[in-house]
């Protein structure tokens, strides 16, 4: 691990306060967060994901253009910014990548098992799902973030989701709220906002799906979720699971109202 | 056959500032794939823009570029109509090329 | 709305390698000054055998990069006569990372993202005048996330 | 190289903050039976992978009572679950400061228990993602106090040797629902790992006190 320059001391010295360095620390990384988004490859996966949305595919030969996100059949202007709500087909209460699942198993015959052999994809080989949560997602720039609240199932997945962020578990007792639940806390460097409240939550749904320019990669929101499971030391939640979508409308929900304005590019 | 370019050109005036953004793994030859392999050094190493037909600038760029390169030029008397072409060679000679009129 | 003329140039098929005509012979990849390991032989592998300070070139960076992998760089000449403008970094393993040259009808300016293997400063040398004039700028790379 | 001054002030205060600072007691849960329910979705929507076994979904009763009770559990709980968690800790015979160069190493590392984290990864403590520690580390986490100067301030004597190694082994005997993990007591750490953390944390050779 390579030794950074003694930042801290350097910094603090020069801005003379105490407790200073932390505050030039956040605005340089906020003018770089601001540097990446500008000129970010992202728009490269929102435009495999548009060759993939009308691609055939699986037993039934078939593309997901017939894919209803909500708004109607192959409607996608606007829908991820409605999404998670409940669909009375499949009887759940469903968020982007559950519902592509659901398209892809049943407008494409294919089994969900093979639909979700690889629904994360790394450096080399984005996955299916990284892409066409690119493309859905730029399709809801500019509307405001609205997921369904008004159904008893959308109510009850947002009450799971509340427990479930505040429920501490596992080996070192962390819930969600043990790193997003004060705020001006950091990881390292990194922000942590509180998820818990409209100002912290807003910003987020807004911006994810999302580019992370670390490693090169598209990540989705049932990608985030997994990935801090795995850092808390729990074991795997299951893909497209009621835990997992029950999550996803707490945090939407908690944060409604913004404008989209991703697919974002992150650290 | 290569990946797509994108290319967006801003038009003020008679300046144009163009953005092209092109798919390559840009690799160091130091990074390890998911097995643990290392993955062969493999980057853009010629950048070429035309205008017209007409070479306005020439780069050379090494491993140190970022993965899916996103460059920014600017280009000065330009006028709608004026034909833009890009192209990139790799250090395995594979090249990928993208042209676009101006409107 | 911005007053410009915004042409968002559809998406540009590439071409399959074969149909278009192939990239003008170029000088071929600088191979010694890519390859030198510190910036001083780079740079004289690329004839520059003196720079001179100059508040001319202007580099815009991030002082905080929250990882070395994409760090966007722009580098303006306002140097009259500006031929080229190269790009070092000199704490990475091959400090060169790129060199244009800019020809009738392009302004000497560049924007790119580059990777930085750690902190280090980030060196525009720009040739005008049959001269090298240089700047730098400091980029300080971080470790975001949990290093797990 | 000294701390200058400002620094100093900046780490004592934090540290006094988070000390004092407990969580206000926000109730999340208002029975053992919404407990029951979400332990149910964990058990039906988790898998294990790895390391990670459905059995580290199993609740204790230090999990069930901050659970229940917003991480402020009334005085009497908390005294005897801690007493309980303190009585569990096993304390090594002999010096219980190791080396603080491997401190450092294990400090700096995130890895461990994780479902990704084969059986020859050698875990750490990810000290870095909540703490500041050395000064030459500018990327620290805040969500632990600093520990900046930690055996300058408290000196290096068998007793804070003692509370040291107490501390990072279980958090939680000494408050109960504190957010810093159980590294001994989960087996995150080893016994020697934990010794070179507190060489880390209280050598004054180690660069947290210099």
């Amino acid at each position: 691990m390579h030794r950074i320059a003694a930042l801290a001391l350097a910094l603090a010295a020069a801005a003379g306060a105490p407790c200073a360095l932390a505050q030039d620390a956040k605005t340089e990384i906020e003018k770089y967060q601001q540097m990446i988004a500008d000129s970010s490859p992202v728009e490269l996966f929102e435009l495999q994901g548009e060759t993939l949305w009308s691609k055939r595919q699986g037993p039934k030969n078939a593309s997901l253009e017939h894919c209803d996100l909500g708004l109607g059949a192959g409607v996608l202007k606007g829908a991820y910014a409605q999404l998670p709500r409940y669909f009375r087909d499949a009887d759940r209460v469903m968020d982007l990548e559950t519902r592509l699942l659901h398209c892809m198993t049943t407008l494409q015959g294919r089994s969900r098992e093979d639909a979700t052999r690889r629904v994360f994809g790394n450096e080399d080989k984005p996955s299916e799902m990284e892409y066409l949560s690119a493309y859905i997602a730029a399709q809801s720039r500019g509307s405001p973030m609205a997921p369904g609240t008004a159904h008893p199932r959308e109510a009850a997945a947002y009450e799971l989701g509340r427990k479930l962020f505040f429920y501490r578990a596992g080996p070192w007792d962390f819930s969600c709220a043990s790193c997003h639940g004060e705020p001006g806390k950091r990881i390292r460097m990194q922000e942590l906002p509180v998820l818990s409240t409209r100002a912290g939550a807003g910003p987020v749904v807004a911006t994810w799906p999302a580019y992370r320019v670390s490693n090169s990669q598209f990540k989705t929101m049932q990608w985030r979720i997994n990935d801090c499971y795995r850092q808390m030391r729990m074991p795997e939640p299951t893909y497209a699971s009621d835990l997992t979508v029950a999550l996803a409308t707490y945090l939407t929900v908690t944060g409604k109202g913004d404008l989209y304005r991703g697919p974002g590019t992150k650290r | 056959m290569a990946e797509p370019m994108k290319i967006r050109a801003t038009l003020k005036g008679d300046l144009a500032e163009v953005r092209v953004l092109m798919v390559h793994p840009m690799e160091t030859g130091q990074r390890k794939d998911a097995e643990g392999r290392l993955v062969p050094a493999h980057f853009i190493q010629e950048v070429s823009v035309r205008l017209n037909g007409r070479s306005v600038l020439e780069g050379q760029i090494s491993q140190a570029v970022s993965r899916n390169p996103v460059f920014s030029f600017r280009l000065k008397g330009v006028k709608a109509g004026d034909k833009l072409e890009i192209a990139w060679l790799d250090s395995k000679g594979e090249r990928s090329q993208a042209e676009a009129a101006i409107a | 709305m911005n007053p410009a003329r915004r042409i968002a140039l559809k998406f540009a098929a590439a071409l399959a390698a074969g149909l278009a005509a192939p990239l003008r012979a170029l000088a071929a990849w600088n191979k010694e000054a890519f390859q030198s390991k510190t910036a001083a032989s780079a740079l004289k592998e690329l004839g520059v055998a003196a720079s001179t300070e100059s508040k001319d070139i202007l580099i815009e960076a991030p002082q905080i990069a929250e990882n070395g992998a994409v760090v966007p760089i722009e580098v303006t000449s306002n140097l009259p006569g500006t031929r080229s403008i190269a790009l070092v970094i000199d704490k990475n393993p091959f400090p060169l990372t790129a060199r244009f040259e800019f020809g009738e009808g392009a302004v000497p300016y560049v924007k790119v993202n580059v990777k930085l293997g750690e902190s280090s400063f980030v060196r525009a040398v720009a040739e005008a005048g049959g001269r090298h004039y240089t700047a730098a700028r400091e980029v300080k790379v971080t470790i975001g996330g949990c290093g797990g | 190289m000294r701390m200058s001054a400002s620094l100093r002030i900046c780490a004592a205060a934090t540290a006094l903050a988070a000390c004092a600072g407990a969580p206000v007691a926000e109730r999340h849960f208002s029975s053992e039976g919404e407990l029951r329910e979400v332990q149910a979705v964990l058990k039906r929507d988790i898998h294990a992978r790895g390391s990670a076994t459905l059995a580290r979904l199993e609740p204790d009763a230090l999990q069930q009572a901050c659970n229940l009770n917003g991480n402020a559990p009334p005085e009497a709980l908390a005294r005897q679950l801690e007493a309980e968690q303190m009585a569990a800790i096993r304390y090594p015979a002999g010096s219980l400061a190791g080396d603080w160069r491997r401190g450092e190493q294990i400090a700096q590392s995130g890895r461990g228990l994780q479902w990704n984290d084969g059986p020859k990864d050698v875990g750490g403590g990810s000290c870095y993602n909540c703490h500041e520690l050395a000064p030459q580390e500018a990327s620290f986490g805040t969500l632990g106090p600093s520990l900046r100067g930690f055996g300058k301030l408290r000196g290096n004597t068998p007793e804070m040797q003692k509370y040291a190694y107490g501390r990072i082994y279980n958090s939680k005997a000494f408050n109960l629902c504190s957010q810093m993990p159980r590294l001994g007591q989960s087996g995150t750490l080893s016994e020697q790992q934990i010794r070179d953390l507190v060489a880390y944390l209280l050598d004054p050779e180690s660069p947290v006190n210099r």
